[in-house]
């Protein structure tokens, strides 16, 4: 099994207890095929990142995972654990719920509020527990809703761009906050995001979804801490750009 | 703007009174203003308007009290559940498109013409606006936030108070800005029967001894009643829903 | 519907029962002569309870009695009629009238601003309001018969009865005639007298007020000995308000009703003086004479006015109005 | 859910005819189903239902119609300008405060009694939900769709046809729920004067006459009424607000 | 003037005709100080990338410069153009408006279909015209949001974060689309991004906003198009990652 972070030691997903199950999945939009009869497993605590165009169904397939959209056209299998989490791609904060009680939303019992404020010191957002969703700017939001999906101890992560309006600085300590989570609870997660980077730092297993089916299922190890400079973290890199349809003369400005 | 909301009663005010001294109006169909002053003035004296006030402000309070507990009550359950929707959503269409001059006598029937018959009637009137706006803002609950809750696997308890009833307190809310003024005027139609005090019955004994100026006094009053309880309910709404941020801020 | 009909039923040809057992109570919808009871001292005398209701007018009245929320109404002699035709048995306990009917009428024609009606030949060609099932519905066909003139002849406006809407569609001339009782004469006078607005009296008896009571309440013999005693006190009323004018005018009108001196003071005055008759002979008669031109006129079957009065209580109040 | 929303009236109905058929609900106070099917057949036969519902039904759409205009016309103006707000706020909230049986006598003076001052009534009470509904609906749009509108320096006209207007229609749309609705029950007022045709007439004549049948078929008749308009207009709703996804859906 | 793409001149934001003309700029939020006595200036046809972490105002800053939240405490001048175009770090379209009607929005007159069609071509979007908004995707929305910026031509675009939901392709094909609107109309641009390569690639000078001022102001100056792996490409961006408090050790996974 993976183990994480690092990505010391890493199984495909093929692997011993997988704790994400997914077979022949489909989804179709009016006739337009999303998800194409879709295999997917991940481990106990595997960290896969999962990549793919804009408008290739990484949403609709979190959804399925989540098991949202019971009415959307499609049929397939899947098995997820009972205490999973999901990050919307839109913050998805109550309106009319102030920060903190955002937070803790699905948590109850004495301590809630307790680590509702860990939490939001965590993502940098201590003294705002009481101010309301619309107030916060959008980084601020998208990091509410990343502590309230931390604030619970998920066997399964499901994160829809979680960090897609944060800054450089603020990414990597949210980042740092994610890999502490992997660290204490060791939830399986499956994190969509565009940044190749990210994807190649975080995971242990990088996807890519093309035309409704996963074309890329790659492993990435990488040595110790994971420098971007690594050339073996830049082949990954480029390797995955490629498959997005990324070449690395585009990746530069004619 | 310097008045704000008074401007329209105030200009209405004006109009009223330049209608009567000019004499457009004629004093012998709509009392001035003036004479209504008098004339509440006297009922004042001898005690009369007071007392109806009181009597109506129990039975209005009570039937309002009931009916946006029954109504909101109603509202979740044919709100949350498929088969509370198919059994009570078409029966409150009905009652609603029922005229309540009507259902009198059936009211009078079962309940007989006591106190009783009269709050239920007014609950009646009450709960049907107070169930429609809570259904309705129920119903149309963004489908993201309903998702939210799936996912964070919220129990049906939670759900309630942290998604649904917040969700649907706007629509609530403008449920009751009809049914306290629906409370009001139900006192007309319930204590045409058997009452002796109320301003309904105060209403409808001066149209019997043709006393205009009482119901003038009667109308005015439930101008004033009206926009009073109606400028309460959006002070709530404002309150209660400052977190939104709409056209109106 | 509540259904406490009694174990021991009285036949309706058994002699009334004198006593009153203890624990009866006795529902009545009769506002003003509510008042006239309590303030003459009546009230306290009655050996059996009573549970006052403000129901009047005939619609009300029906509603009540077949709610089982009232047990006595006090009306004129149209709902009665009404109420057979609808299935609801009635029994008239009580008969009152008005000496002198013709010129102490309850309602006078209201005319409009110059409608230039003087007489009721004038009816002629007029738009007239007219409510059906009201007793003012049945005055103006009375009206019309009077004057040998048929619905044909005139326009009926159909325009329910309720509150001040007759001096309203007068004085806006939205119908020519219509009949206004009580203090709306008086008001509409004071108010439009100056117009052209004017009343002219119809001529005919329009005097009776009944205490009606269901044909099922009489079977209980408890309520029907009530009813008895009930019936005495109403009549000695009626001597106590002929007698005791001023009190009368200012303990009800005035404190109770909200009107001012003179409104009570006119109203007293025209309501004449009352007369409660010992024999129902020529009551039944007339009664039957409205019956039978009602019956013509809304096409419903014919009645026989003897079957509305219960004539056990034929001598009950006229003794006790003699003896007052 | 097999009956879906028939469910409700038809558990109705069933009880209504037990209760009919047992006993329990005494055939002279509440005729039985049966009953008002053949009385119903009676009314038929004699003409006497269609042409009070043709007539009632020209009434109701004509005060509809104008109703429906004109609180629209005065939500948008109310909603959109201050001064707007100011004048005609108060007043409507006053208008809706008094009972409509006492403003009668005053709709006689000025209107008269003929169709005018009955399609004047039936206007007055229809315009109010409109109103309310489209105000609120209007007033509450969310402020971030107002900043695009800004952004995009949309002209005055663009503004209401692209933003205003769709983003009240949730709101203007539950109004007209209630706008049908009341349409219909303002015909019992109306049509108890000066006529002698209408649903409202034959229901008032039949209460005055004591006909227990008649008014039941009235009942029935407005209760079906009711349903029926208010099934339209929530469908016009749901097709309408399509865009929508909600937790009804 | 600076010219556009390429950096290839330039000139301080004290050059001539600035189209935006920002004094003394402050907002508060509650007693929080955003902006504190801010200044700025943008020429006529200048790219202007901001940085700033999550929560330092950029935001409030391009709403201010748009003339949103008048209400808003605090004081200062504005001046901008009459005819600019915003794109919101929201997609913010109409849910009620079909994808079409939103890309049209602001336009009238015949021919605005027309434009319409071709702008949601350019975004990738041809064909999907009448889907409604909440059928699109994350990264569909926001191209909407483009697409209806780009279809008036304005005299300064305020872009917040017009990016952040697209995947490297789409991102790189929208630079594309943006330069060429910079050429054919030469608009002035702010654009609020994340993301340190993206402003050091497109702009002609980058602004990083922290703690209500503008603390670093600098000319973007690389010769011929701007490849990512240039020497001083990669030293404005360690310049201005360092700005935004990342050392390039917190770019590595540890
Ligand atoms: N409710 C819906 N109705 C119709 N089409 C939909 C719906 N939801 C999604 N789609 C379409 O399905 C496709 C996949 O959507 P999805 O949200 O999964 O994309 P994504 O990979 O998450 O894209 P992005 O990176 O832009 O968020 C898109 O083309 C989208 O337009
Ligand atoms: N309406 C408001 N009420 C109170 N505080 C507000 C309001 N709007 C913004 N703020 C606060 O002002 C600060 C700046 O917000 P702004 O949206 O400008 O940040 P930003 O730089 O755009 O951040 P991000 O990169 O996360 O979008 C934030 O801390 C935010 O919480
Ligand atoms: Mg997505
Ligand atoms: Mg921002």
């Amino acid at each position: 099994m993976a183990t994480h972070p690092g990505g010391l030691t890493l199984d495909d997903s093929t692997g011993l207890d997988p704790v994400v199950r997914v077979r022949g999945l489909s989804r179709r939009f009016g006739g337009r095929t999303v998800l194409d009869d879709l295999d997917l497993e991940i481990g106990g605590n595997e960290f896969v990142a999962l990549l793919g165009r804009s408008g290739s169904g990484k949403s609709t397939l979190l959804r399925a995972l989540a098991g949202l959209d019971p009415d959307v056209a499609g049929d397939g299998r899947v098995e997820v654990p009972e205490n999973s989490s999901v990050i919307f791609q839109d913050a998805r904060l109550l309106p009319w719920q102030r920060v903190l009680a955002n937070v803790v939303l699905g948590l109850s019992g004495p301590g809630a509020v307790q680590r509702g404020l860990e939490r939001l010191a965590e993502v940098g957002l201590a003294g705002r527990e009481r101010a309301w969703p619309n107030q916060l700017s959008g980084g601020e939001q998208q990091r509410v809703a990343l502590a309230r999906s931390l604030v619970s101890e998920p066997r399964l992560l499901l994160a829809d761009e979680p960090f897609g309006a944060l800054d450089a600085l603020t990414r990597i300590r949210m980042h740092g906050l994610l890999r502490e989570l992997c660290r204490r609870h060791r939830p399986a997660v499956l994190l969509v995001t565009h940044d190749v980077d990210e994807a190649v730092a975080l995971a242990d297993r990088v996807l890519v979804l093309d035309a409704g089916r996963i074309t890329v299922d790659t492993a990435i190890e990488l040595p110790g801490p994971r420098q971007h400079r690594h050339p073996r973290f830049l082949e990954y890199r480029e390797r995955l750009l490629a498959a997005l349809g990324v070449t690395t003369d585009e990746g530069t400005i004619p | 703007m310097p008045f704000g909301s008074a401007l329209g009663p105030l200009l209405l005010l004006a109009v009223w009174s330049l209608g009567s001294l000019t004499g457009v109006l004629d004093e012998r169909t709509l009392s001035a203003p003036w004479t209504v002053v008098t004339t509440s003035g006297d009922l004042i004296a001898s005690g009369r308007l007071q007392e109806s006030l009181l009597v109506s402000t129990q039975r209005a309070g009570l039937g309002l009290a009931l009916g946006v507990l029954i109504g909101t009550v109603l509202a979740l359950t044919a709100g949350l559940s498929r088969w509370g929707e198919a059994v009570i959503d078409g029966p409150v269409q009905i009652k609603r498109a029922i005229p309540a001059l009507a259902l009198l006598p059936l009211l009078i029937l079962w309940l007989g013409i006591d106190e009783q018959m009269k709050i239920v009637t007014i609950t009646l009137g009450v709960f049907v606006p107070v169930y429609i706006h809570t259904h309705n803002g129920l119903r149309t609950i963004d489908q993201r936030y309903v998702e939210l809750a799936e996912a964070l696997r919220l129990g049906p308890g939670r759900f309630v108070r942290r998604v649904v009833l917040p969700g649907a307190l706007p629509g609530f809310l403008l449920g009751l800005r009809f049914a306290v003024v629906s409370a009001w005027l139900s006192l007309v139609v319930v204590e045409q029967i058997n009452s002796t005090s109320g301003i309904g019955y105060m209403m409808e004994l001066a149209r019997q001894y043709g006393q205009t100026d009482i119901i003038i006094v009667g109308l005015v009053l439930y101008g004033i009643l009206g926009l009073l309880s109606d400028g309460a309910v959006r002070l709530v709404q404002r309150r209660a829903l400052s977190w939104r941020r709409t056209l109106a801020d | 519907a509540k259904d406490d009909r009694p174990t021991v039923r009285l036949a309706l040809d058994a002699p009334l029962p004198a006593k009153v057992p203890s624990g009866t109570v006795l529902r009545v919808g009769d506002k003003e002569l509510q008042k006239a009871i309590e303030f003459s001292g009546q009230a306290e005398k009655l050996s059996f309870d009573v549970s006052w209701a403000n129901i009047s007018g005939g619609p009300e009245t029906l509603e009540a009695f077949r709610a089982d929320a009232l047990d006595i109404g006090s009306v004129a002699d149209i709902p009665p009629i009404h109420a057979a035709w609808t299935g609801q048995p009635t029994k008239i306990v009580a008969a009152k009238f008005r000496q002198d009917p013709i010129n102490h009428p309850i309602y006078q024609l209201g005319v409009a601003p110059g409608a230039g009606v003087a007489s009721l030949a004038d009816l002629r060609g007029r738009k007239i309001a007219y409510s059906p099932g009201q007793a003012q519905g049945a005055l103006v066909l009375r009206v019309l018969h009077q004057a040998g003139l048929t619905k044909g002849d005139v326009k009926l406006v159909e325009l329910a009865s309720t509150g001040d809407v007759y001096p309203t569609a007068l004085a806006s001339r939205q119908v020519d005639v219509a009949p206004i009782g009580g203090i709306n004469v008086k008001r509409y006078l004071a108010k439009y007298a100056r117009d052209g607005g004017t009343t002219i009296s119809h001529g005919l008896r329009d005097d009776p007020g009944h205490l009606y009571v269901r044909a099922q309440t009489l079977e209980d013999p408890a309520k029907a000995a009530a009813i008895r005693e009930y019936v005495q006190a109403w009549a000695r009323a009626w001597v106590w308000i002929e007698q005791n004018p001023d009190e009368w005018i200012d303990r009800y009108y005035v404190k109770n009703q909200g009107l001012s001196r003179e409104d009570g003071q006119w109203l007293v005055d025209n309501a004449g003086v009352p007369d409660i008759p010992a024999s129902w002979s020529d009551v039944i008669a007339r009664h039957q004479q409205t019956i039978d031109l009602l019956a013509k006129e809304t096409g419903n079957r014919s009645l026989n006015a003897a079957d509305l009065y219960d004539r056990r209580y034929e001598s009950v109040g006229a003794t006790a109005f003699g003896r007052a």
